[in-house]
Order: structure tokens, then C-alpha cells, then sequence
């Protein structure tokens, strides 16, 4: 269970600018990434940033089910975000939520403007996204798996897409919420950006922010971005090294 | 699951016109870009519901109604009162709309309501509780689309937050765990009134209040609520498309210009403004 | 809330005849009606018949949908009857419910015999009918202002239809009951009728009365259904009125 | 929002067949226009059921089985018992019913047979309080079709109030909030019977008790439910088509006519009537 | 309402094998057949053992719906068991348990060894079981019937197929358990097999034997199998017999 | 309502070329018919479970995870606990897998591992209770298919016993009826280790653990889960056709002889063992 926490007592930032899990504004949790751990499908990849772990597998481009779905001119792209019953403090139902429906469709969007779906006609690209353990950021997490997922299954993209959500602790604007600061923060506000273009993909904000915080949460997510990017590189960059040993074994 | 193709196979060459059109400052129902259509608004339209409100914005219409219950507090907030915020898209308001469960559009347009509401903190939750820990009011603020020529989010926020700001609650006396409801009623105590603003990006355009026409070519929409001290208290952008860190930024100026005409004509048309 | 009512102590009909609202025994609610109010659909129609209030839109003709529901010599009448969740003392689900299912049966099948569903093959007609406020009455308000809609969509009709609820008070058949009247009264009798070829088309009845009653019912019924009529031509008129004047503005 | 195409397009022909074979008063299985098929009737098939009853008319076959358990009444009626019918199409009944949930024909089907007894009035339902505004008895009524040669509306309805009429409910004793159920038991109160007729019209004729191939070219069907006294209970109108004033009434007597006939085979066949 | 039994204090065997219900160790229930009672099905059959009573409709071969579950070289055999909301000592819901659905799948598994599917291409041959009464032993007895009602409908088999279930009652392998048996015996394991064939066409277990008991416990089965399988053959020579004798009569 | 066509259209070549190949008593990738592939077993992966575990067989993955409520225990059986177990065919393991609420094959096989942990009675139900009748400890058993290369039904039986041999109970103090969950915690309550294993049948062949391409080709399935002593505690034969009480038999000393091997391996991954 998740230990309850008094806002009020307890501030979620000291004078100094440390958070409550040692972090400075704007450190980033601890991230893991992984890709192709999983054989029956085009692609995979595995996230762990902080204490959230999400699994993702692409299937596709293959044929659009059902078919009246299928567009002449292009490819759909589908998603689902979803949590697994024991990701979060108490059991989830597993029938999808409304909030589950919903970031299903922003992750959607946030994928859709870099991957390049005119190049398969008629065909379907789906991208699940499990929640294995929820502690804030799942969404965004789940958008940078996705790409690297999309990446493997060798997927033609205009650019990757990677995702940090900012907030706001005790007035100042800080990097990559975990839980507890979600739940007392005074702001979350998910990013997701293409890292070379410079374009925001999702743009999402529950809380309290004036222009001047707007701004600077922008301007931290793209400097979290450009972390995730590089770590994006370096996971699809080991997996193609260990094939070809692997290759090289045969 | 659902996918949405947003631009329909028709809409390149059409793009193409309206981009022509647009790069003349003016939009085809003769508005600048970042003028808002008239709004018309109408409460207590129902006795039965708590609250009511019908918007009016040029053609677009929806009405929200509020019905009021006691029950428990969720766990972790033992002493706030609950809003929660619903919307169907009527089969009336267009040809498009059938009638069932919510799809993911709908789902998504009655959250950003809700979180324009809820997440804004400009209620007082607080002061909905009637027993901490086991009693408090509920408002349950249901949305309908009735007509729908474009920017149904602002329609549907805006009627939400006029029902909330002229709905009435029943005073209460407790006595022990015994709640009695008086004949005196008081309004939901609101502080602020945050205003959803929608901006739509056509081609290299910035929108504001978009027609159906201009949705149905529209790349992105985002839609940006926010209170009077200039803060923001929600964002969602919405449409397989990008925008870049300056296009936010005037989105957000956008916004809070036209969220601050919206509000003086909410306040003059109810007579009530947030406490 | 809906003032709880005694019916014992208090009664629904005084001695002279006269109703809890102050009406005559064969007295109707006040009624009001307008067409065309919405701009998005192919036709509209609003009623107000006492504090039950009504709002259907009429889609179509147009293709049927999903397509296996298409005849191939006629059109297919599609129709909805649905309370708004605030439409109720207690908020209302807005999951159908097995009594709205039911409802929109019979309103259908209200409707049917007054459409020249034969003019359009393969194609569907639909009638949305949302119930804004109801206080008793609102399977026929619903119907009265259905068959208005649809005339204002320009579907070919045999005859319009019209619908109240007859009942009986203290032993008294009366006319049009509002909801105290129906919760507390001994019969409710909802009746549809085609005024110009004199013909039933629903019939229920709720409760008990006697052949006598039932034949006295359906006579008041049909003599409000007359003064409905009388309204919905109005109603019609002055749309038809206003669009001309409205033209002639152009 | 099923559209139902009750006359089938082939009916036409067989329905001016039909027509010109009624004009000589007597129908295709030999029966009169107002002639009801022979109906059987038997109950407590179900020991675990608190009462249970199988009604056939002709080839028609419905099967109702109550059970009963204690729990809150409704807030209006806190001293009343609760009857609640459910009706499934059994797919054994006919090659055209599918398994499911229920869908409008069936939920039709069932809230007339609810109507008939509930709004009837016929069962007294303060003596199915057990403590008031807290614990009373509610009636689960549980109807099948089984088999659908025609009628299924009268079948159910019979079957419905025979389980009634045999059921039996256990005596309690209650001591403060504690209820304890006693090994004597006693009948469900009801002091009338409400009997279901149905008529069907084909072309300009009246038939009572309709088989599947008559309701199948039928335009209109009427279910009248009387009790003893002539009181009409509940009616309904169903099907695609209009009647006229006349023919109401003519049902009505048709209805009444027929009532009697059946109540007395139903009271002969369970050895009860209502108290 | 079941009497609640402490099988802790009343042994469901005797020290001389005497059963709770005065059966012996290897004894089936009373046990009755009928085929033919339902008219608008292409078969019927009716089955109770011991309190157990259960109604089976086939219809078909026919058309498969919907149309793409089709198979181009055979038949396909639906089957669906569903328990009647007053067959149990509390209500049942009337929707499908999960329960309901493995039991649905495993007695289609159970007959498809059975039908000859291959001579019906692109039909659908549908059985319905419907539970009225369950006193254990539902799924067994279900099977039975089913294929009574097959054989009826003059559905080419390679076999009959007839099942029982066996149990373990104080330690002692058992022919049939009944309800309270099932709730209170060490083990429970329907078996459903072909008699002329000898196959075993459903094995499940519920609870704990050893491989002796397994073994005892299957011939068992067997036994009762052939039992059953006589009167399944009594039951379709009496339909026959009537029928032939009703058509004398014409 | 769903029939399932196991043997494909194409599959009578495929499974001639196969039957000739098992004749040689090695399968297609090099195991003995009665060989078990590599299992890998790994524990306590997500802080917020109570427990989990992941489990490998081959290429086929399945993960559990555990959480743990208190709620009130089923009416007949007042002085246990509850164990209830949940499986998803997750779209991630095999192109065949639609999201969405889980078919027949799901269920069976959520129903196999859920009676091959609960109707073994290794665990000790009555070990779960905190007040008698009224509160007692749920244990919610969620299984996620997530890579399948044939045989799930074992990976996911694996993976929930590995789960709940490692999972954590808090201790609790009672007070009355106040329940105070401490610090320290305990083991679920276990005493034996329930294992399954599952033969195909393929041709005339038993083969211990099938791979993705020997079940699509099976026709048969026998799952039986066994415990230390010998004792099978459930069997499910799963697919549209038969087998012999000999095979019954065989099938039943393959179980058991590969069961006690992953016994082994358990334990030893896992460092505990049933109390």
C-alpha cells in the first residue's frame, strides 16, 4: 500500500531544491529500456523509469481487423494503454477505464504524427501498452516505449517520439513527477516531443500554472526529451550489437 | 481501440482552399481567426435538476443539467464533496452521432470538462461535506451535445460551468448522523470560474472557437482553460498532428483574451460571478 | 425532489372535479410546441406539455446503417426514446433501461403506420426522442412531437399522429396526467391516433378500469388528440411562416 | 433501436390466402376466430424453486419458476413486498430465437407480463413486509418460452401467475431487526386473477390466441388482462399497424370472454384460487 | 433453500457403504429419458437423474450465423449450457457464468468427437442445454441428453456419447455424486466417453485422488456409461415406436 | 457460444509430415516426447504486489501478480479465505490475441489454474481468516500471457504458484471487530506444491509441453496438476477429440514424473518451499 503522506507537513521540496527521493528539480528518475525481449511479435520494448515498468509489443503493418477499418490511402495506427491489475496500490479492474480510454487515445495521437503511415495502404499498425507497475509518468513512459517498440518492429518513422511529464512542487516547476508528487504536486503536465523536428506530440496539463511556469515546463520537457532520446538510441543501438554477435555465432 | 482518421480523403484539396482563404485573415463565416462566434446562454431551464444551462455558440449547442445526491467520500478524500462530469453526444446534433455508450471522443471531451472543473480547484470541495468521512454531496453534472456545428468542448464546458455556477443545494442541520435537509438553499461554492477556450490549427492557422468546417480540416485542436489570474488550469491537446513550443505559448494568450470576454458575458447573462 | 404525496389524506380529484393543479377533469396541460430549432439534422421538433419536456430530431432518409438492416422495398423507422440522466427526481442512468426499450418499441410502432415508409427503399429514418424533463405524459408528448418532426423533415405522411394519457382519479376518467396524478391515480392509459382517419395506433393501459372506462378513455383521448393536432398545424404553420418571412428578409 | 419488420416479404400472398380462408369463419387448424387452443397446465416441477408452473397452449410451451429472498424494499414503497419478472426466448423455442440477452420483443414480453400482475393490484403486497422500510420478500418470477408455436405472451403470462398462485413463501418471526424463517410456510397473497388474452388481426379479422404461422401475417396483436370482476388490468398493443375504437372494444369482450374460460381451467387444474 | 450439512459430523458413507441418499458405492441416480417433447426444434431431449433435470433443443444443420463462422469442409457444432435462474438453491443471474462458458466449451468438446461435422459443409449445428433443475451432476447429464437430442435429430455419430460423474466419498471411489456429495466428497470427476468406441471424450477432476483411484474411478465411469447408453437406446426406441404407432393411427 | 476450429484447414498435411517425425521419437526442435523445455522462474518483479512472479517456458512468457484486500467470505464457507484467479491472453503474446474481455479459451484456462491451486487444497483457506464470518483475507491472482510459444496453460499455472509461494500477508492485530494490519507480514498459507503439466496429443503421439506449432496441430490436450505425493489434484482435456483410458493413465505418470522435476527447479529458484 501506498504510505500516506501529508502535503501539508511534509514539503515535497526542502529549501534547497531536493525532493523527496533525493532528486534535484530537474533530475529525471532512474531509466531502464529495452527492446525485442519478446519473439512472437514485430517489435517490443521494455520501460522502467522510476519504480513505473510498462511493456510494450507492436504486430503490424498487417492486415486492418475488422476490415472496414482499413484506409485506401494509408495505414490505421492502433493503440492500447492498459494496466495490469497489480500495477497500482489497489487491485484494478481490468476492464478498461474511462482514463484508460482516454490516454489510449493521446498516446494515439502522439505517435500518429511520426510514424509514416502512407507507406503501408490498408494495413494496421497496433501498439499495446501494458502497465506492469504504475508510479506516475505511465503515459509518457508508455509513449517512449511505444516508439522504440515501433522502431524495432522496423516501422519507417519521421523521427522518434519520446515523453516526460513536468510538474510543479512547493511553486517551482520540476522534472519527471514519480507518485507521491503527482498525487500532492500542485501541476502534471505530460509532453511528449519529436526530438529532431522539436515538435510536441501530447500536450496534456492537470493543475496550476502561470505563462511563465508554462513556458519553463516546456523548456525542461524537451531538455527530458532529449535524455530519453539518447537512451532510445543507446537500447536500439545494444540490441542491433547483440544480434549480429548473435548472427556472428550462428 | 477505435481509430479515428481525423482528416477524411477529401479534405487535402480542401485544406488547400481554405488555406488560401485563411491566409487573408478572414474565415469563411467572415470572422478574424481569433474572433469567438456569438454566445447565447440560458439557465434553470428544468425544474427537476439542481442546476441547468443551455450555450449557445453560433450554431453549436449544449446543455448541461445537475442533479445533486449525498454519499460517501472517496478514501483518500474523506472531506471533499465529489463532482463528476458525464457527456453523450445526442444522435440530434448530427448526422454523424449514434446513439450508445460513449465513444472515445466523447469520453475524452467530458474529461477535459470534468478536469477544467475538478483539477482547476476553483470549487471548494471541502465545502461540500456534510460529515467527514461519511457524508457528502455529490454533484453529478451531465452534458449533452444538442447541436453541433464545431467546438462542442467549449459548448460543453462552458455549460457545465454555468450550471455549476447558478445550481442550488439544500442547507443541512446535522445531528449526530442524521442529516436533515432545509427548505434554505445555498449556490456550490465556486471561487473561480476557469474557461475552456478551444484553438484549432488549420494549415499554419490559428483558429479560435472553429466551425465544424474548420474542425473537419483541422490538424490539431487544443484547448486551454483558464481562471482569472491568468493561470491555467488544463490543457489537452487533441488530433494526430504537432504544434510547435511558440504555437502553445500563443495558444495560451489566445485563450485566456477570449476566456476573459467569456467570462464577462457569463457573468452578465447569470447574474452570479465565483464567490 | 417530488413532494411526497398522501394520497389518502389529500385527495387527487375534489368533489366538484377540480385536479391538484387546478384543472377541469378534461382539461389538458398547457402545451407548447416548436419546430426546426435544430440546424443539424432533417428535422426537429420541441414540446412542452406541462413541466415534461421533449426534444427529437429526425436523421434520414438515408442509408441504412448498419446495411443488413436495409428492406428493399421500403424504409426502415429507426426511433429512440431516452430520459436524460437530470431529466428525474433521482438522477437517471443514462444506460437504457428495460422500460425505455420498451417504450421505444411502442413509439415506433406508434409511428409506422402513419409513415410512407415505402417512398424510400433501403434507406432509414430515425427518430431521436430525449426526454429534457418528464412529468408524466412522455411516451405521448414523445410521439406528438416525433410525428412533427418528421413532417418537418419533409417525410411523407398517411396522417399525422398524436398521443396523450388518459386516467382515472377517484374513480374519475380524466384527461392528460401530469406525474402526481399518474404515481397516485388508479389507471393510466396512454393512446395514439391518427385524428384524420380516426385509427389507434398505441394502446396501453396501467391499472384498472372497467369496459365503461375504458370506452369513456378512449373518447376523451380522441378528443385530445384533436386539440393536439390542432397545435401541431400550428406549429408547423408558423415554422413555415417564419422560414417565408425569413426568405423574404434574404 | 431494432426495427422490427413484423410482416415478412413474402407475407403479402399468403396473407390474401389467409384472409379469404377466415372469411369462412374457420381458420387453418380448424379452431373458430374466437376459439382458444386446449390449454394444459402443471406446477411444482422444481423442488428448489418456491413455486414453478408449465403452461402449454397448443405447441406453445412456457415454463415459470419463482424464488424468493429477502431484501430492502423500494424507497417509495417501504412497506411493500417487490415482484420482478424476467422473460427469456429460450433458443429452444424456435430456429429464430438466439441466446442472449433479452432483446425488445422479449423485455416487451415480459413487462406485459409484469404489468398484468403487478399493476393489477391482484397481489397484496403489505403482506410481503416482513419489517418495514428494511426487510420485505422479493419475488423473483423467472419465465421461460420453451417452445413457440404462436402466443408466447399468453403462455408466459399463465405460466407466470399459475408459479404465483402455487408458490409458497415461509412464515417468519421477527424479533427486533433478527428474522427467522419458520418451517411452515404459506401462499403469496392474492386475491385475484389476472389472465392474459391475446388477439390477433389478420387483414379485418379478430383471431384469439394467435399460432405462429397467423401472428406471422399479422399486423397488430392486443394483450387484454382481466380479472373476475371484468376489470381490465393491463393492456398492449403491439405490431406495426392501427386499429379503431370498435375493435378495442371488441377485444375487450373477446378478452373478458376468454379470461373466464381459463380461470376456471387454471383454478381446476392447480386446486387453488385466490384467497 | 439446501439444508446445510457439517460433514464433519455425518459421514457421507457408511461403514457398509451405504450413501447419505441410501445408495450403494457403484449406484446410479434414478435416472429418466425422453426425446421428441419440443416441436419447433429439429430435436429434443429431456433428462433427470435424481433431481438433476435438464431440456436440450438441436436445431440444424444449418445455415451458420454469423456467416463467417462458417467452415467450407464441415459442420460447425455450437453448443451453449445455461442454468435457469430458478434451477439453484439461490437465484442465478441469468447471464452466462464464467462457469457456464468453460462447461459450454468442454461438452462441445465432448460431442465433437462424435458428429460427423465433415457431411454438413458450411452449416451450423446448434445444441442448446438448459439446466432447470442442477443437483449436481449438470454437465454429465448434459451431455447425455445432448446427444439424445442429436440422435433425434437424425445428426450422423460415429457413437453415442453418455457421461457420469464419479467421486470420492470417505476415501471410496463413488458412481454419481448428488448435490451434497459434490459439495462435501474429496473429489469430483465427470467423465463423458463413447461406449462403442471406448473413448473418453470429457475428463475433468475436481479435487484429490490417487493414480489407483484414477484408475478405479475411470473404469467406474465406464460402467456407468454403459448403463446410460442402454437407456438412451430404450428412450429413442420408445420415440420411435410412438411415432411409428401415432402414424398407424392416422 | 464460440466454436473453435483447433485443427486448421491446412493442418491434415502438416500433421501427416509431423506424425513421421515424432515416429523417430525426436520432435522438431530436438526434444524427446517427453521432454520438458527450459523453464526460467523469476520473483518479486513489482514493489506494489504483493507478490509476483514471471515465468519462461521456452519462448513462452506468463507473469502473475498478486494483491491482496479484505473482504467478507463467501456465506457457506465463513471461516476461509478467498483465492481468486484472473487471466489475460495479453494482444503482446501472439498476433492471434485481440484485447478485450477474455474468451472461452481464456477462461478455461484461467479456471484450470484457478482449480489447480484452490480444489488442491494445498493452501490453507482457513489460515486466511481474520474474523470469522466477516472478514477475511482476498487474494486476487492476476495471470498475463505475454509471449506464447505454446502451452501457456502450464506458464501461467507456473507462474501464479510461483506467485503465491512468495507472496506477503501483513499480520494483523483484532480488536473486536477492529482490524490493525502490522508491519510485519507472513507467507500465504501453502503446504504442498500444486503442479500442472500438459500433454498434446499429436497423431498417435503423447508429447510432454508443446511447443506453438505442435498444439496447433494437436488435437487433444490433458492438463493434470499434481502434488507431492502422487495425489492428482485436477485434470482438464481440453480439444474436439478423444482419448483412451490408457492414455488417461500415461498421461497421468508424464505429469508426474515431469511435475516433480519443476518442483525441484522451483524450489530452488525460489528458495522457499510449501510449509
Amino acid at each position: 500500500m501506498v504510505e500516506a503522506v501529508d502535503s501539508g507537513s511534509k514539503p515535497l521540496l526542502s529549501p534547497d531544491g531536493i525532493r523527496t527521493d533525493g532528486r534535484k528539480i530537474d533530475e529525471m528518475r532512474k531509466v531502464k529500456m529495452e527492446v525485442g525481449l519478446l519473439k512472437n511479435c514485430s517489435g517490443s520494448a521494455y520501460i522502467e523509469q522510476g519504480k513505473t515498468k510498462i511493456i510494450v509489443a507492436v504486430h503490424g503493418p498487417r492486415e486492418a481487423h475488422p476490415k472496414h477499418l482499413a484506409q485506401p490511402g494509408r495505414a490505421i495506427l492502433r493503440t492500447r494503454y492498459h494496466m495490469a491489475p497489480f500495477s497500482t496500490s489497489d487491485r484494478k479492474s481490468p476492464a478498461p477505464s474511462r482514463r484508460e480510454i482516454e490516454i489510449t487515445k493521446v498516446i494515439r495521437e502522439a505517435l500518429e504524427p511520426a510514424v509514416m503511415l502512407d507507406e503501408f495502404p490498408k494495413t494496421s499498425i497496433d501498439v499495446f501498452i501494458e502497465v506492469l507497475q504504475a508510479d506516475a509518468g505511465t503515459r509518457s513512459a508508455g509513449i517512449t516505449a511505444a516508439a522504440l517498440a515501433l522502431a524495432e518492429a522496423g516501422i519507417p518513422m519521421r523521427d522518434m517520439v519520446a515523453a516526460v511529464a513536468v510538474g510543479k512542487l512547493e511553486g517551482r516547476v520540476v522534472m519527471d513527477l514519480n507518485e507521491e508528487e503527482d498525487e500532492h504536486g500542485q501541476a502534471d503536465m505530460p509532453v511528449a516531443m519529436m526530438p529532431n523536428v522539436n515538435r510536441i506530440t501530447l500536450l496534456q496539463l492537470n493543475g496550476r500554472l502561470t505563462r511563465a511556469e508554462l513556458e519553463e515546463g516546456l523548456s525542461m520537457a524537451r531538455r527530458g526529451v532529449d535524455q530519453l532520446y539518447e537512451m532510445q538510441k543507446q537500447a536500439l543501438r545494444e540490441k542491433y550489437t547483440s544480434s549480429e554477435s548473435a548472427q556472428e555465432e550462428d | 481501440m477505435d481509430s479515428v482518421n481525423s482528416i477524411s480523403e477529401a479534405a487535402p484539396l480542401r485544406l488547400r482552399d481554405l488555406n488560401a482563404v485563411l491566409a487573408t485573415g478572414v474565415r469563411e463565416d467572415g470572422r478574424k481567426l481569433d474572433e469567438y462566434r456569438n454566445i447565447d446562454i440560458k439557465t434553470n431551464l428544468y425544474e427537476k435538476a439542481n442546476g441547468s444551462a443551455m450555450v449557445r455558440i453560433g450554431n453549436t449547442v449544449a446543455v448541461a443539467g445537475i442533479k445533486i445526491a449525498r454519499g460517501a467520500p472517496f478514501p483518500d478524500t474523506p472531506n471533499d464533496g465529489v463532482l463528476t462530469v458525464s457527456l453523450e453526444l445526442l444522435p440530434h446534433a448530427s448526422p454523424d452521432f449514434e446513439p450508445g455508450p460513449p465513444d472515445e471522443g466523447a469520453i475524452e471531451m467530458s474529461r477535459v470538462v470534468d478536469r477544467g472543473l475538478r483539477e482547476s480547484k476553483s470549487i471548494k470541495y471541502d465545502e461540500l461535506c456534510i460529515i467527514p468521512g461519511k457524508s457528502v454531496w455529490i454533484i453529478y453534472v451531465d452534458v449533452y451535445a444538442l447541436d453541433h456545428d464545431g467546438n462542442l468542448q467549449d459548448a460543453a464546458g462552458l455549460a457545465a460551468l454555468a450550471a455549476v455556477l447558478t445550481a442550488k443545494l439544500p442547507e443541512v442541520k446535522v445531528e449526530g448522523d442524521t442529516v436533515t435537509e432545509l427548505e434554505t438553499k445555498r449556490p456550490i461554492p465556486i471561487v473561480e470560474t476557469p474557461v475552456p477556450v478551444t484553438v484549432a490549427k488549420v494549415g499554419d492557422h490559428l483558429l479560435v472557437d472553429p466551425s465544424a468546417a474548420e474542425e473537419e480540416v483541422s490538424s490539431v485542436r487544443v484547448t486551454m482553460t483558464t481562471i482569472e489570474s491568468g493561470v491555467v488550469a488544463s490543457i489537452q491537446k487533441s488530433g494526430s498532428d504537432s504544434i510547435t513550443m511558440e504555437e502553445a505559448l500563443k495558444i495560451y494568450d489566445l485563450a485566456f483574451a477570449r476566456a476573459k470576454e467569456i467570462r464577462g458575458k457569463l457573468t452578465a447573462a447569470l447574474g452570479v460571478s465565483p464567490a
